[in-house]
């Protein structure tokens, strides 16, 4: 589904990615571990295609290379769920809208359809009551909640998690992690880049990780349940 | 779908009321400039097909002429050249007199000095400068007449006028349409510019230029109906409060005043989808 | 302090460089309007004084007067009223025929029967509808003067006229102000609409209202100068274009020209403080 | 230095913090500990004066409660360095303009005043090799450093900490932390909001416990170092 060969991406003579080889399969589930600044982002960015590789070729599903078009980025990105860092939801739409949006984008417009889809997602992160509020009127990690649950409303064939659990106290981010992993059994390829351990170990599948760029296979991990509540 | 991106320009137009109302401000403005423009000239060419009647060729009569002389060329200027009639001496006299506005001032005179003329109403395809002086040359070869006279200078500038009416309603129009196409431009710039944070997310979440655009177009269409309905309002109070000084000022009939609306709407369309298009270019990946 | 103001000023111009072009061409195009009005007022203003000179009275004389008499009432008419022209009875019969255009229409005429008369260039003072009646009337009283022509109706149009001009100016220049006054508010309100994340997190990070908005003020008055002297050169441009056909239009004198920048300054100055006031406030905390 | 006196705040119906009275002196040290939407970003806001309370006085140096003019709120938040959750820097600005605008505000505008705090400020967050980057071109771990240089960068007297490590992996945090707690021993009051135990450990100090609104003293902790690696 994802494959990234021999992929370098620099910014100016700041390396971020260097010869980054790697690949995912359909409905598998990888975790990226790497400290701040490792290159995580960078990563992701370049499957969604926000940004082009400086050398080698990134294959996200049918999606080969090279610079794609204005359409073609468009419908790529419809097929993925990501759950961006810092949020990025819209200020001026509430919970609700912002979740809802995802499905107009994709194209269902049908209120009958569309209102039980939001309903399920706010549910399953915990933020009913909140549906009516701005993005400004959340806390933190409600903000969170509502990136996740816009992420994950259309149940795309791939979810892109940037560190999903960073603005919660561990009880949540066990919840939320739950969560990610029911919809990867439910047959959602999941990628996801943490600076934390313990949410790695948590995910378990298939565990690279990244320093100064360097990506490196730290072998399959047994998917644990334990570990989560540790501190 | 058609419902959800109306529902988006709904909530755009609210958000930026200011930006909204005064990009429907300026664009009453140049729309109705336009207007005025467009019924002055629609009274012009009125004006000028009544003025057209006016459009004459006095032919003055030798003094020695008799009735059947007079007669013949009545019937010759008819068939050929329009519709005479015929000034006696002594009506040329009084007109004279009251054109000089005193009286007194020819009293003194007792010879009537003025010939009798054929006033000539030209027919409609001899209106214009060259197939006048023709006319006039034929008349003159005729026996019976003494001199002809006709407005040449005044026929003359009366069609360069008609022509500048015509370039100046084609440069309005293009000056005025150049001024929405830019007015709209710089309001969705802004518009998006001031969401170009949403723009950016709702492009990152996968949709597609036309859906973002979609609203925005709309509310650029919303604002131009607008403005032309209130701008032909505005055209239609200036022609009721100037009616009662250039009497026969008469208002656009209703398929032009429709078709106005329609054509900024067009115009509308065509610059909003452009500038969209581009504005999204810049905004990026 | 300064320093940091101007290149923050400058990075916001840069930044919206687009805006900034659109609101200096708006600009530029409502005072460009103004100073074409100033243009003509002023061209008005010294045509009428030149126009004053043909505001005369005619004042016809009676066929029987002696040279004595004649001389007497020049002497008089010199001393109260204006600087006479006498016109004598063949000179006003050469005019007649000359207006007339055709001289033959009066060969017939044996006997002249017009009067002669005195033409009377009124004093600076006079020359207004009231005073013009009045001299007229005194004039009459005269036992040598048959009657007394002037142009009434002409002066008061004059008259008129040049109330209007004056009225007009005012109208155009608080029209003229108040769009300045709309464009920079809105200009300023979407600089900082475009900006309110910034100026949020400023006003988060303790900054005074005064530290926000001075770079806006700086900007709004960047726009205005850039626009004002740019219209000058509009103006100047359209003065020499026209001054081939419209013979003696000269140009503003340079302290009319520096007084227009000035205020267009002023009134921007005013105008964008007490926006960013208001925009500051709606903001908020 | 801060006092709060039977405060409440209310959003609508829901009740952000309940009857909250406490103090803390100049020079102090205190934590506030307490799960997601807990109200810490709402008790910092009542301190810089974001927000109003619904009733209860809150007291800050001499600004006494109330609403404050527009220029005394200025004034006050002059004295205050704030980490916000989400970082809050100026897009347009870079790194090091962001962290040299706290300085302008504050009324410093001699450049040769300037450039060596906002460099040494870099330097203790680490971020002298970014200072010409814009926000969007960091990383998430650099954003928040970036924040924290600004928040200090004029050595205000009462640090306002909102999760100022949620962006870090447990070695920088433990950094940043040390960095703060440094610049509290210089002499500024620093008051941390976290999610997390193990921060509000490394700090040490008073703590106290804020759960669904309701602020709980937590006895005064030994300002440990240890458990701060623990993850
Ligand atoms: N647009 C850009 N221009 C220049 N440098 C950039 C840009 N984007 C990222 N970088 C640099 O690339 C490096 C890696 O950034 P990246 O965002 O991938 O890190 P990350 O692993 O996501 O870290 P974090 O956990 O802090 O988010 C950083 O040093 C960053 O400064
Ligand atoms: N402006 C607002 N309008 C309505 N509700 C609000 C507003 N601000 C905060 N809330 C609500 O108040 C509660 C407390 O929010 P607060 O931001 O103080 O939590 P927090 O402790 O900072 O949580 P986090 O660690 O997730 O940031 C939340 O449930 C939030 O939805
Ligand atoms: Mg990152
Ligand atoms: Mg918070």
């Amino acid at each position: 589904m994802i494959s990234f060969e021999h992929v370098t991406k620099r910014y100016g003579e700041r390396l971020a990615l260097d010869d980054v080889t790697w690949r995912m399969e359909e409905g598998e589930c990888a975790v990226i571990h790497g400290h701040s600044a490792a290159g995580k982002t960078t990563l992701l960015r370049l499957i969604t295609h926000e940004t082009q590789p400086t050398s080698g070729v990134v294959t996200v599903g049918t999606f080969r290379g090279g610079r794609l078009s204005r359409s073609h980025r468009a419908l790529l990105r419809r097929t993925i769920g990501v759950i961006y860092e810092d949020f990025r939801l819209l200020p001026d739409r509430t919970v609700y809208e912002n979740v809802a949006l995802s499905l107009y984008i994709a194209g269902q417009h049908l209120e009958a359809d569309l209102h039980p889809k939001v309903r399920r997602a706010l549910h399953e992160v915990g933020l009913e009551a909140h549906r009516d509020l701005l993005p400004a009127e959340l806390s933190y990690g409600e903000r969170q909640r509502c990136a996740i649950a816009r992420a994950i409303v259309n149940r795309p064939a791939l979810i892109l998690a940037d560190e999903p659990t960073g603005a919660l106290e561990p009880k949540s981010a066990a919840e939320v992690l739950s969560l990610l992993l029911r919809i990867h059994r439910e047959g959602a390829a999941l990628l996801l880049g943490t600076t934390r351990a313990e949410v790695a170990n948590v995910i378990g599948g298939r565990r690279y990780v990244l320093e100064d760029g360097r990506l490196r296979d730290a072998a399959v991990a047994a998917p644990a349940g334990a570990a989560a509540g540790g501190a | 779908m058609f419902l959800y991106f109306w529902r988006e320009a709904w909530r755009s137009f609210r958000a930026h009321r200011g930006l909204a109302v005064t990009s429907v401000l300026s664009l009453t403005a140049a729309l109705t400039l336009c207007g005025i423009f467009v019924l002055f000239d629609h009274n012009a060419r009125q004006a000028l097909n009544a003025i057209g009647d006016r459009r004459e060729m006095i032919v003055y009569l030798k003094d020695d002429i008799s009735d059947v002389q007079l007669s013949t060329l009545t019937d010759k200027v008819k068939l050929y050249f329009g519709e005479p009639t015929y000034v006696s001496r002594q009506q040329a006299w009084t007109e004279l007199s009251e054109q000089l506005g005193d009286p007194a001032l020819l009293s003194g005179v007792e010879d009537n000095p003025l010939p009798a003329s054929l006033r000539v109403r030209l027919k409609p395809e001899l209106l214009n400068f060259t197939a006048m002086e023709q006319a006039a040359k034929q008349v003159l070869e005729f026996p019976e007449v003494e001199d002809v006279r006709y407005g040449a200078e005044y026929v003359r500038r009366l069609d360069e006028f008609s022509a500048g009416m015509r370039a100046t309603a084609w440069a309005a129009g293009g000056v005025v349409a150049l001024a929405i196409v830019l007015m709209l431009f710089n309001t969705l710039r802004l518009t998006l510019l001031a969401r170009r944070h949403q723009v950016e997310v709702m492009l990152r979440m996968g949709a597609s230029d036309r859906f973002i655009a979609m609203p925005y177009v709309l509310e650029g269409l919303m604002h131009t109906g607008l403005a032309a309905v209130a701008s032909l309002l505005l055209v239609f109070a200036l022609q009721q409060g100037l009616t009662t000084r250039l009497a026969g000022l008469t208002f656009l009939p209703w398929t032009w005043s429709l078709s106005f609306v329609l054509l900024a709407l067009g115009v509308a369309w065509v610059a909003s989808t452009a500038a969209l298009n581009r504005i999204l270019r810049t905004i990026g990946s």
